[in-house]
């Protein structure tokens, strides 16, 4: 028996329209660690992990590992019926064939059961080392999804380029070309906390593809920061924090050879 | 190409063979193909080895029938969903000569249009993978299951010089994820 | 000569859009009891009946009964064109083949005229006789809106099960299946009145189609709650009331035979 | 058919007949289609029997012809906008004896793509009725009503078997209101 | 070299905007006395005339009079780009083939540069002479937009009728006709200086395209106020101010004979 | 037409002629035409005319030699966006007997789909103005262009007639600007 209930369901559903952009199914994988997910896009270029902590849910309980397949439509649909301030319960039994969701109303007026049929899934997890590494920079999560979707305007790939002054996004394409770049310890909105911070071994630059970065900017309701890290020749890292108890990370492979995106 | 005089010594037979592929487009000008293999018995003939997904047929079969065994193909590796998609074409045909055998493969080539609905394989459709063209030519395979590739490739880059606007092009800047991370355990 | 004076005019336009969904041409029949108006869809298994009372109107003046044949989406493109504060004036003559509109602005200094060509249209009339409900629910209107629009992403037909606790509303579909219940007497929105409340006689389940609950809902505009009626193998009624002078009403269909939607 | 050996006692009539019909999608399953028909005069050859739309044509007309004189049928049953939306065809004939008379009845097919434009009927079209397919076969028809529209209803069990996704359907689950409501006096 | 700089960056946005509906492609002409563009639309019965005056900007720096070529579209992307509150730079080169533009954020933390290639655009200016109006009217830019969207769906041409006492837009189509008029001196929004106010010579009658006049309100939110001049059988003039400093002026051609439009 | 009895006098030169044109919708009943006009040299034959871009093909051309012909005067004189929307007619031959020479015009029709991407002309295609059929006949011409205009205008009317919905007519009830305000020297 599996049984998690997430007090501020809202976060599922943000979660769960992420990870729709990137791929159409995908195994929620349940044990007493928590839930956690791993899939691909289907050029198999980008990677989500999820991992909500067991701490996230009241109660938690999962008393044998278990995997639920599902296609990540219907379970948007499903959470699409969620309101925004209900409590979410998941349910399934081992051997079962139907996952179910639970909202609850906050004076639990109104009431909604779904019952969504499982898949099986044949999906391999890729292991993702501990990597230290060069350049760690951390945005305000609406700056960097503005800037995404402005550079996406002009060119396919953006070239990130990070310094100890700031980071720099370039792109260039049919109709000019353009870059935006953010200082270090710069406010950008008033809120405390919402500061551009870079943490750097040495300077670094990457080029990668803004159609996948516009996917993974859709978390950003997710959190307030998002810490983009960098290594030459490796894949981008993109993190949104879940509260204290989970996170949402993307990685992102890097373009080949030159900078040159034609 | 060259026959035994004694003809009855070599058993011909024939298979529905099927190219069964999905573009990613990755940008405005790249697509990246990934091609359905999957592996042969342990034993046998051409053992253990990589080919595209066949079945027997009878030597004089009708378009149904080749039609109908390209289903019970599609029925085992592919989703309802990644049926829905599909783009189907008879590409022509095949021929490999062994010491003691002949096999000629019927070549289907079946193009999935909407990439977003992979990477899942149904359930139960054990030893097979979904490759790149480069990790298809790196993987244990026969040439038959070359010369099968280049048949039903003869028509893309003709395509390409001729499609304006949004270009298929093989060449992806982008390494699949798989070199940077290993499968976990 | 006809003529009737709506201070109010944003109802006239919420109206015309709920109507329009429905059928595409209908008759408003004019008399000195106020201005009436029965339509069927073209597949004839809903029916909308309005009444402005001649009291919703200041002044009201109907010599002769008149029927005012209107293309729905004439009308509403007309109606369009009032601010959502004016007061809008209809006027006919008898044997006239316009029907005008006259919007005026709060302060009188934008005065808008319309004509709106008339067409004659062979409808009939149904005959709806009053009835006893067993289950007569009133749900505030947004919330019963919300409950249909999301349970039509999951499915066609909707049951509506109503007992003296609460009521349930039940979807099943190709991506699984799902529920959400009412309890009497909650209190859903924090304003008074907003509570769900059940008369009942005895228990009872109906299933009708969702796509036409969209249309209807379409009226919740129009009133903050919602009446919904119900008896056995008998078409749903579903109203909505215009301040006190006037009511929306709308009747569908139920399925045949068991509640399987598939 | 059998004819009489003296052909000359039978007069041949023949006939432009409009079967006119629209479809209520109901849901993703079901269509529910109405039928155009009109009533005969209350005296002479089957009198006060429905039927579908029809006129008079001369024996050798020619595809313009015909397709003029369904225009007339069509401008005095249907709106302008009613006539937006209909797909035409030419679906075959239907012969019918009677004692003295030999009716021909060349069927056209007109279908209104768009259901939201009914159901208004033209003004000064008297004495018609849209009705389903049941209430059709309740109204009082002739045989020759019923050959026309099983005729043209041959091609729509094929499509229905046919066609991906939307079925057409004709079993509606729905009863329409008539039968719980009757028509105000 | 060229350089101008505008705190108010969200102005270039909007006149950007508005000019693209028109033109497709357009010369900015940079002088001492500010920029300046003149295009017409490609059937020729339209043309809008802007200017911003070297007073708009600070600094201003304009050592040889430079026409700079640009494609509406491209130019617009790349203000998308600019945050409202941005600062926008414009620079260009004698003799070079690229435009650059500046946006930098109120606190200098982001700053994006775009460089967009130039294009060489052969389009003749017309000379348009001082004209004495028969009929100047002053409107709220809201409300003319408000009355030229709703009317145009209604028919294609409105006539305009300029007395003393106010002015009347009138429309006529498929659906019916309609006509909305404006007193003098009337107060439709209760902000001060939001007035209809006309100045007359004698009264005046012109019709003009809907069509054409929609796109000229895609500037209303450059000004509070339009000013609407009629002469008999010329062009009707359309004119926003850009604050103290600079004015977007639209042309239209009448229609040619009686007022109908069919 | 007649043709002198010494043919070997007369030199028959042949032309790719090309009528560029685009429609801009004015409203939903009004479409005005602008097109393409070349000025041709100062001196020599015709000069200072203006006509209907043409460039010399050899008499025997083929189809394809006169498609790249026709794309050498578009390249010359539309930019990349104006080609883009395109759509182009073989619409037939144009004599003209001139006192010693025979000149041949095959006339092609490129109408712009898309009236957005003018007026901008091509940077260096000097001598050339897009112009309304009432300036084209106001202008300096010659009697083969007023031939080629005819020609290449046959389909137009009879388009209008049978198109329904949006009608094709030339009659614009606006003015251009230019008769209001004079050009800017």
């Amino acid at each position: 028996m599996f049984e998690a209930r997430l007090v501020q369901g809202s976060l599922l559903k943000k979660i769960l329209e992420t990870i729709g952009n990137i791929s159409t199914e995908a195994n929620f994988d349940c044990s007493s660690a928590g839930i956690s997910l791993q899939t691909m896009d289907s050029s198999h270029v980008c990677l989500v992990s999820l991992l909500l902590r067991s701490e996230s849910f009241d109660p938690f309980r999962c008393d044998r590992n278990l995997t639920l397949g599902m296609k990540m439509s219907s379970v948007s649909k499903i959470l699409k019926c969620a309101g925004n301030d209900d409590t979410i319960t998941i349910r399934a039994e081992e051997g079962g064939d139907v996952v179910s969701f639970l909202f609850e109303s906050q004076n639990q007026d109104k009431v909604s059961d779904y019952e969504l049929k499982l898949m099986n899934i044949d999906q391999e997890h890729l292991g993702i080392p501990e990597t230290d590494y060069d350049c760690v920079i951390q945005i305000p999560s609406g700056e960097f999804q503005r800037i995404c979707r402005d550079l996406s305007t002009i060119g396919e790939s953006v070239e990130i380029a990070c310094t100890k002054d700031g980071v720099r996004f370039s792109v260039a394409g049919d109709v000019g070309s353009g870059s935006v770049t953010l200082r270090q310890n710069a406010t950008i909105d008033k809120e405390e906390g919402s500061q551009v911070t870079i943490t750097m071994n040495e300077p670094c630059t990457l080029s990668v593809a803004l159609k996948y970065l516009n996917f993974f900017t859709k978390a950003s309701s997710l959190s307030g920061v998002v810490t983009i890290s960098m290594n030459k020749d490796v894949p981008l890292a993109v993190e949104y924090l879940i509260g204290d108890t989970g996170y949402v990370r993307f990685y992102l492979a890097p373009k080949i050879g030159d900078d040159d995106d034609e | 190409y060259p026959r035994r005089a004694k003809k009855s010594a070599v058993k011909s037979e024939e298979f529905i063979s099927g190219v069964i592929s999905y573009n990613s487009r990755l940008d405005s000008k790249t697509l990246c193909s990934r091609y359905l293999l999957v592996r042969r018995p342990k034993t046998g003939l051409l053992a253990g080895l990589w080919e595209f997904p066949a079945i027997s047929v009878s030597s004089q079969f009708s378009d149904s029938e080749g039609e109908s065994k390209l289903s019970e193909i599609l029925d085992k590796f592919l989703t309802i969903d990644q049926r829905k998609g599909l783009q189907i074409k008879h590409v022509g045909k095949v021929s490999h000569l062994f010491s003691h055998r002949h096999h000629v493969y019927h070549v289907y080539k079946a193009v999935l249009e909407d990439d977003r609905i992979v990477p899942a394989k149904k359930s139960g459709a054990a030893n097979c993978k979904w490759v790149t063209k480069a990790e298809l030519l790196q993987s244990a395979i026969s040439s038959s299951v070359k010369k099968i590739l280049e048949l039903s490739s003869e028509g893309e880059v003709m395509n390409a010089s001729k499609r304006r606007g949004q270009k298929r092009s093989t060449k992806c800047d982008m390494k699949p994820l798989e070199k940077f991370f290993k499968t976990a355990s």
